[in-house]
């Protein structure tokens, strides 16, 4: 069991979170006009980095807020933790 | 490869054992292969095997940056069945079924296929539902899948509790009577004795660092640990490591890296004689030959490499056993790990081509790539080979993420595979 | 009623207490920084800032529950009027008022032993010095979810769903067992 | 526990032949009787099963695996391999694979020996072991492959049962197990004297401190030496004290009994008490063991070292142990291990053992050192004791049945030439093969280790990232008393720090002991035996040898982890404590590398075999997943409700009146509805408000309709999509107020749906204002259905004009009901006309039964689940993951008309685009009818055009839903079918497996009162 810290209320056990996934992937603003295999690639393609991997959280247990983590996969240290709509801290 | 039978073995014990060979040679990588497979568990050695075998290609090798199947092949639960819900899916799981039941007598390795049957318990209306319709699909498409009530499903499996003073009471499951299980080192380690037998170079510790493509685009090789290998087609079958070895040729997959764990209890004399599925409240169990309680736990919410996951991962399936075999309470958890499972949108693999000439791909199995090993190698072979999918893997290529042709199995079964 | 959901009757064992606490008026509050100002006027105390803090006035709490949410208690009998001034302070002002009265009931624990009990399901680390008095958070024990808020240093007010209060109460008389309950 | 200076005489155990006369944290005042395979013996307070057994002469304890050869206890800890026994209260209580040298003894122990039958003298499994030639590592690979059904008839069976250890038990486990969830600044895992002054340490910065150690005494090494002096005291006497300092620290919780057995991410460190196994009648108020899942700031390991033992031929006779175990045995247990001893030694450990024997009592036959030029305090000692040692000398092997009753020693030269082989009789043979290092807990936090060539062992490395670890005392490769303690002392101070504890004092603890000795001999000992024939036990309980690790290298499992996996060594229950070592040395040797260059097996969770019953906790029965009931809950049970599991909730799934079956009941249930008044708790429904300035526009954006222009106190059937595409939820949602929605959702989906909208609103769309809010449980939701409904409902509700034109259907409004606030929905999920009336649920009850008993005029007729499927299938309603699978379309399931065509985007749209997903060839939802208007066909048959075409079949869809209609006197179903709504009017055929098939006509999927006339019902 992870210990996550959430922007807002600080370190917590990962049993009060859901995991979300790779973050920075904006849904277009407009979806209609790209090709399907632009589509395809918002939906689907991820990196699964296997090292410093950005990635998704919510506090669904907490502050019910989504925010951003950097944790390398190979270690699940977590390097930075941030809100959403803020930018990858630079560091890492 | 010298036969292995029972005459065998005493003539060997009469020699003190002291004249059995190697099972494999362990070559030096040549500068040039026909084909080379990067990832030698039971899905890439079978498909080193099968294209010695089926398609001739002699010339070939192996890589993997560790041991021989050191990776999901060595570390799953070992069960095997194909009553898949839809066509494509129950064709692809029956291929591999069908080659499971002969493929000690094929390799001359005893793999120690099990068809004990596989039960998979329904414990709600809805479950029922779903299971029925699997049930008919099955007996439509040719794929043997009973339905049990519970009374069936104790008589089959005596040691599960199916009274109503559990949470969520059995009402009933399928059962596919062909389906069980194998023994997983022994699937790898025979195919790559068989393989080497025929020529196959199986290359141990030694990581694959680049894909070098050419002008057009095509692949010309892979860079190594140990050097650059020219070839013109390589097959990647890298499980939880796909994404990692892709990236190497500039593709990005639909595919993201779980930890599923799993683990065994101390051994105890036989009493559980089937495998038994319940995903409504996650209990994956059986138990092996030498008597451990074999049980899948679910995969860590979070993509990681580490081959490990949390402690509250394991607390959530044993409690889930303790229900069903409350009697098991008190046996005692003897060995946890993990190992890092690839899964895909869908949920479904990919056996494909890629949009890179001469690069295949054979991933995405998520956490039930075990039980197609022999059928997704003999089919993954035929792609290389023929530079085409054979018929019964085209539906599981790439190209469905792009399409929206998915292939549900989790959606429409809310069934782990 | 709520005893047509969960026993009401308390639980005590050496040490530990668990209650069913009286009913309170409950509103869901969400809103940005000008409208979080005109509720606190509205409310008559100021909503906290501080993440995971409450503040009491009266009869009248705030528990800070996420950036933008906050739970009012207050008496049941008060919850209409708040609506209404909150209607008026509020106007123009984008935010949301929910009524939760009835989603949720509260459980006191209490005794020297309450955080041990607690601990039985929730990973949270109640040493004072990381759940000071005054501290509220949501969390979870066993497989429900439930909000934790430490009025005394030996007294916990919980909130929980209304249909998860038989599991929350089962679990916790559990683990006070080994007390004597 | 005594824990006096004062020996111990008053009540020797006369009747237990190897008990010593005085000495050891044993009480001999306190005699307990205990049974093992049914003989009755003595034993006393204080005693594991293995030391009471002992005292009696009794070794045998267990059979190996493969070859069920007679084995006594090895060791005296959790590293034992052969003493395993199954002990057992009751039926339920029974605990097989217990090592008897940690089974805690107490009044009326029952104890049986395993995996032998009949009995543990006489076992017929025996026979495998004259067989052995033909069971090399691997046999079953080579063999058992024809003809190829006798592998699971035959073959398998055979070896299923021969194989496993205990039996599992025959009943429900009764005992209830607990889970804890602690903090620590310092956890330190081991409580021998490195963890003692580790804790020490620690507990001086006031941090939070938690010792834990698996034995039933803190203490560790300490409990056996009678020997060493610290600060000036003998070594027993400083425990006691330092353990009452310990416990006058109100920052320390001590833990006995309390084995650290996992290490997971972000230091968190699980932990197993063992409650009540010690006791003779346990409380049933207490755990029978308690699992502390510890996140600690910092971890200390002080988890010692374990004994190596030595790989000669038939080194696995009973009588056969580590020197270690036999010090222990004499030292706290007061037992003699036998009576006539050999020492194996490679290590001074050997030499302590002779001593210890020595004084208790022990003839020591011949201390037979396998190093030329031995030294060391133990040596040095036994020399001036006048014991018996010869130096250079090997083990060729051992004689004896049930029990060691000789060794034959030969010397052994420089070269590793064998010679001079001497037989000496015997009934203890002691192993001194060095010792290991206790990194299990290391390894597993994936911190590295690293091989120190000086000790011939793996230490600790570098710590993995995001854990707080280190090792102290012999774990971390220091041995000996002084090094322990010092060590321990340094770790625990650097731990507080770490911690963010002040520094702490300096100790120095001045000790007389024993010098540390890190000797030891890895690999197969050199005999002049015949090597094809003779077996040196490396793994004791799978039966692995050194013979079979040389097969396994020369086959081509050169890796570590292949011979493991293919000779089973390391993989008994004592998961590698005696065999990981030896078996690095044998390959070692068999591959002419050294040990660092063959690796090592990782090692893996748990440290010791670990209940199941811990992990689960408190998570059975009604506390296994939380039981959500509704308001109305009660009533209906007291109805006689039939209730279904629907994820947590309960739903009445039918009300079955005396002698009736559900279709029964279900008919019944249906024409009440049609035809006068059914009611129905609906308050499941997952319902989420929608609140702000922007919610209309939120709800465009999440629902494939439009919202804009539903007018306050209108409601509309809202579908949801998946950004893929595929139907994901519905419900109907009103229109509170311009800027306020109740959306409804399914019961299953409410929180996934409300996740997926914080999911967007959060991520995706931050400006917008509007918020979301979950009122499932604020509201209570009473369906009132049928053409009865508003003359029943009418004289309740205040404040809500309820005629048909004021209050239309799809009408929303706000208002009282029997002096409660209610949201009064006009929907009709049945075709009837219909009332939802949303209350708050602690008003729900009174509500319902005052709706009742009006109802009664009408015959009012509570329903369930079963029939509001019924109902809404004749009327071609959908139900979402009953018509959709999470692979159907909104056109899949005709609900195209749903999609608001003006909108430019909302989630999923653009995925409808793609190819596969306007394919004509998809399935659609169509209606069918049996031909012969009777068969109800079963939900989930297949649907083919030609039922006599070979398998696999082309499918062109299947039954979604079916049931006896009792409204229109015919079986009705709903079907996905391959272009199903080109295909009205045809028949096609479903199949029944086993009777063939069954004929039905595609027809549209509202089967009843296509016009809606019955909505309006005067």
């Amino acid at each position: 069991m992870l210990i996550i810290p959430c922007p807002h209320c600080g370190p917590r056990p990962e049993l009060e979170f859901r995991y979300g996934g790779q973050a920075h992937i904006a849904r277009p603003v407009d979806p209609s006009p790209l090709s399907d295999e632009e589509w395809a690639s918002f939906l689907y393609s991820r990196d699964n980095e296997r090292g410093i991997h950005a990635e998704r959280w919510r506090h669904i247990h907490g502050c019910a807020r989504f925010f951003n983590v950097v944790r390398d996969t190979t270690t699940d240290q977590i390097l930075a933790s941030y809100k959403t709509g803020e930018f990858r801290p630079e560091a890492v | 490869m010298e036969r292995f039978s029972g005459l065998s073995l005493l003539r060997h014990a009469l020699g003190g054992h002291q004249g059995w060979k190697p099972f494999w040679r362990e070559p030096e990588p040549k500068a040039e292969y026909d084909a080379v497979i990067v990832g030698g568990g039971g899905h890439g050695m079978g498909a080193a095997y099968y294209l010695a075998k089926e398609h001739g290609l002699r010339n070939i090798a192996v890589l993997d940056k560790g041991w021989l199947g050191g990776g999901n092949t060595g570390r799953n639960t070992t069960i095997i069945r194909s009553n898949y819900l839809f066509p494509e899916s129950a064709a692809l799981y029956d291929h591999a079924l069908k080659i499971w039941e002969t493929l000690s007598q094929d390799l001359n390795y005893n793999t120690m296929f099990s068809p004990r049957g596989v039960l998979m318990l329904a414990h709600t209306v809805h479950d029922v539902q779903v299971f029925k319709r699997h049930v008919f699909a099955n007996q439509a498409a040719g794929v043997d899948n009973e339905w049990l009530t519970a009374e069936e499903c104790k008589a089959y499996c005596p040691a599960l509790n199916i009274s109503q003073n559990i949470r969520y009471p059995v009402v009933g499951g399928a059962l596919q009577r062909r389906g069980g299980t194998a023994r997983h080192d022994a699937v790898v380690w025979g195919y790559a004795r068989a393989a080497d037998a025929m020529g196959v170079d199986i290359i141990q510790n030694c990581a694959v660092t680049g894909i070098r493509r050419d002008a057009s685009g095509a692949v010309e090789g892979v860079e190594t640990e140990r050097g650059f290998i020219r070839t013109k087609k390589v097959g990647v079958s890298a499980a939880g490591n796909t994404s990692v070895v892709m990236s190497m040729a500039g593709l990005r997959m639909p595919l993201e890296s779980f930890p599923l764990q799993a683990l065994v209890s101390e051994p105890v004399k036989p009493d559980f004689p089937c495998v038994v599925m319940s995903n409504t409240i996650h209990a994956y169990i059986s138990q092996s030959d030498k008597g451990e309680m074999v049980i899948g736990a679910g995969t860590d919410a979070y993509t990681s490499y580490t081959q490990r996951g949390g402690l509250h991962i394991a607390s959530h399936t044993l409690d889930a056993i303790c229900e069903l075999v409350p009697m098991y309470r008190r046996l005692r958890m003897l060995r946890n790990w993990g190992g890092i499972v690839d899964t895909t949108p869908d949920r479904s693999p990919i056996i494909s081509k890629t949009p890179v000439k001469g690069l295949y791909v054979n991933c995405g199995w998520g956490t039930g790539g075990f039980k197609a090993t022999p059928g997704s190698a003999n089919l993954f072979a035929h792609t290389i080979a023929k530079d085409e999918p054979h018929p019964i893997n085209a539906p599981f290529s790439l190209d469905r993420f792009v399409t929206g042709r998915f292939i549900d199995e989790a959606a429409a079964a809310a069934v782990a595979h | 009623m709520l005893s047509d959901i969960v026993e009401t009757t308390a639980i005590d064992a050496d040490g530990v207490r668990l209650e069913t606490l009286p009913a309170f008026g409950r509103l869901n509050f969400r809103g940005r920084a000008g409208a979080v100002a005109a509720m606190s006027e509205a409310f008559g105390l100021a909503l906290p800032e501080a993440s995971c803090r409450a503040a009491i006035a009266g009869s009248r709490a705030a528990l800070w529950l996420g950036p933008d949410e906050w739970l009012l208690l207050m008496l049941p009998t008060e919850t209409d009027a708040v609506i209404a001034a909150a209607a008026s302070a509020l106007a123009g002002l984008p935010h949301s008022l929910v009524d939760i009265s009835e989603r949720q009931y509260a459980l006191g624990l209490s005794g020297r032993l309450a955080a041990t009990v607690l601990a039985g399901g929730n990973p949270l680390d109640f040493d004072l010095s990381t759940f000071p008095v005054g501290m509220c958070t949501r969390t979870i024990m066993g497989k429900a979810e439930l909000a934790i808020w430490r009025t005394e240093p030996d007294r916990f007010h919980i909130e929980v769903w209304r249909s998860f209060a038989p599991y929350i109460r089962g679990f916790l008389r559990e683990h006070m067992r080994e007390f004597g309950a | 526990m005594p824990d006096s200076l004062a020996p111990n005489l008053s009540v020797a155990a006369v009747n237990e032949p190897f008990r010593t006369r005085s000495g050891g944290r044993i009480d001999r005042a306190k005699p307990l009787s205990f049974s093992f395979d049914g003989q009755t013996y003595s034993g006393v307070a204080g005693d594991t099963l293995a030391s009471a057994l002992l005292a009696h002469g009794v070794h045998l304890m267990g059979r190996s695996f493969k070859y069920h050869r007679p084995r006594g206890v090895m060791t005296a800890g959790s590293d034992e391999p052969n003493a395993l026994v199954t002990v057992s209260r009751d039926a339920g209580r029974t605990a097989p694979n217990l090592r008897a040298t940690q089974v805690e003894l107490y009044e009326g122990l029952s104890a049986i020996s395993q995996n032998r039958f009949p009995s543990l003298q006489f076992d017929v499994g025996g026979i495998n072991d004259h067989f052995a030639a033909l069971l090399p590592a691997g046999f079953y690979y080579k063999t058992f492959m024809w003809p190829r059904s006798f592998w699971d008839r035959v073959y398998e069976p055979v070896i299923r049962a021969s194989a496993g250890l205990g039996k599992v038990p025959t009943a429900p486990d009764p005992d209830r197990y607990l889970q804890r969830n602690a903090h620590c600044e310092v956890l330190v895992i081991g409580a021998g004297p490195a963890g003692l002054t580790a804790a020490l340490a620690a507990a001086e910065s006031g941090l939070r401190v938690i010792l834990c150690d698996e034995q039933s005494e803190l203490g560790g090494s300490l409990l056996a030496d009678t020997t060493s002096m610290i600060a000036g005291k003998p070594a027993r006497v400083w425990l006691t004290e330092t353990l009452a300092e310990l416990a006058t620290f109100s920052n320390v919780t001590l833990l006995p009994r309390t084995t650290g057995f996992g290490y997971y991410p972000h230091n968190h460190v699980g932990l197993v008490e063992r409650v009540t196994d010690h006791l003779a009648s346990p409380d049933s108020a207490q755990p029978r063991e308690r699992m502390w899942q510890v996140r600690a700031k910092e971890v200390v390991l002080a988890t010692g070292a374990f004994e190596r033992p030595l790989t000669f031929p038939e080194n696995d006779r009973p009588g056969i142990m580590l020197a270690d175990a036999a010090t222990t045995f004499v030292n706290r247990y007061g037992v003699k291990p036998g009576k006539r001893a050999v020492i194996a030694a490679a290590n001074d450990s050997g030499y302590r053992a002779a001593l210890a024997l020595a004084e208790a009592g022990v003839e020591i036959a011949m201390i037979a050192d396998l190093r030329r030029n031995p030294s060391g305090s133990g040596y040095d000692a036994a020399r001036r004791a006048g014991l018996s040692i010869e130096t250079g000398k090997t083990i060729a092997g051992t004689s004896g049945k049930m029990r060691v009753d000789g060794a034959s020693i030969a010397s052994v030269g420089e070269d590793g030439k064998v010679w001079n082989t001497q037989d000496i009789g015997c009934d203890l043979l002691l192993m001194a093969g060095g010792w290991t290092p206790t990194l299990h807990l290391y390894s597993q936090s994936l911190s590295k280790l690293k091989w120190d060539d000086a000790i011939q062992a793996y230490v600790p490395g570098a710590v993995a990232a995001s854990q707080a670890l280190r090792a102290a005392g012999a774990a971390s490769g220091a041995y000996g008393l002084d090094a322990a303690l010092s060590t321990g002392f340094k770790a625990g101070a650097e731990a507080a720090v770490a911690a963010g504890g002040d520094g702490v004092t300096t100790r120095v603890f001045v000790t007389i002991s024993a010098e540390a000795d890190a000797s030891t001999f890895l690999g197969a000992m050199p005999h002049n035996r015949d090597a094809n024939r003779v077996r040196a036990f490396v793994d004791f309980q799978n039966d692995s040898t050194a013979k079979d690790l040389k097969l396994a290298v020369r086959e081509g499992f050169r890796s570590v982890e292949h011979a493991k996996r293919y000779t089973t060594t390391g993989m008994a229950t004592d998961q590698g404590k005696t065999s990981n070592m030896p078996m690095l040395g044998v390959m070692a040797q068999a591959q002419g590398k050294t040990i660092p260059e063959i690796g090592f097996t990782t090692f893996r969770p748990p440290f010791t075999p670990t209940t199941f019953g811990n992990f689960a906790g408190a998570a059975r029965g009604d506390l296994f997943d939380p039981i959500r009931r509704t308001a109305i809950h009660h009533w209906a049970e007291g109805q006689g409700a039939v209730f279904e599991d629907v994820g947590q909730w309960k739903r009445a799934r039918y009300f079955p009146r005396q002698g009736e079956d559900m279709h029964a009941a279900v008919a019944r249930e249906c024409k009440a509805v049609r035809s006068a008044l059914g009611i129905f708790d609906a308050s499941t429904l997952g319902k989420i408000e929608v609140v702000g300035p922007d919610a209309a526009e939120f709800m465009n954006r999440m629902y494939i309709n439009p919202w804009t222009k539903l007018g306050v106190g209108r409601c509309r059937y809202g579908v949801m999509l998946r950004e893929d595409g595929f139907v994901y939820d519905d419900g109907v949602v009103g229109r509170i107020a311009e800027d306020r929605f109740h959306v409804t959702t399914t019961t299953g989906g409410a929180a996934s749906v409300l996740n997926m909208m914080e999911d967007y609103l959060q991520t995706e769309w931050p400006g917008l204002n509007v918020w979301l809010t979950s009122a499932t449980e604020q509201w209570a939701v009473i369906a009132l259905q049928g053409p009865k409904a508003r003359e029943v409902l009418a004289p309740f509700v205040e404040g809500i004009d309820l005629s048909p034109a004021a209050f239309p259907h799809m009408a929303i409004a706000e208002g009282r009901i029997c002096g409660v606030k209610t949201r009064l929905f006009r929907v009709s999920f049945t075709g009837e006309l219909g009332f939802e009336i949303n209350v708050p649920p602690s008003a729900a009850r009174r509500v319902w039964e005052a709706l009742y008993a009006e109802g009664r005029k009408h015959s009012i007729t509570p329903y369930g689940t079963e029939t509001m499927h019924v109902l809404r299938a004749e009327k071609g309603f959908i139900i979402v993951g009953q018509e959709t699978d999470g692979t159907a379309t909104p056109d899949d399931v005709g609900l195209t008309w749903a999609i608001g065509k003006a909108k430019k985007d909302f989630v999923g749209k653009r995925s409808l685009a793609r190819p596969g997903m306007t394919d004509p060839k998809r399935k659609q939802l169509v209606g069918l009818l049996s031909v012969d208007n009777r068969t109800v066909l079963e939900e989930g048959a297949q649907i083919v055009a030609d039922p006599k075409q070979p398998k696999p079949m082309t499918v062109l869809g299947h039954v979604t839903s079916s049931y006896m209609s009792a409204a229109l006197g015919h079986p009705i179903a709903l079907a996905l079918v391959e272009a199903g709504r080109s295909r009205m009017g045809e028949t096609l055929q479903v199949l029944v497996p086993g009777k063939g098939s069954v004929a039905v006509k595609l027809v549209s999927p509202v089967f009843y009162d296509a016009e809606g006339a019955s909505l309006d019902a005067v």
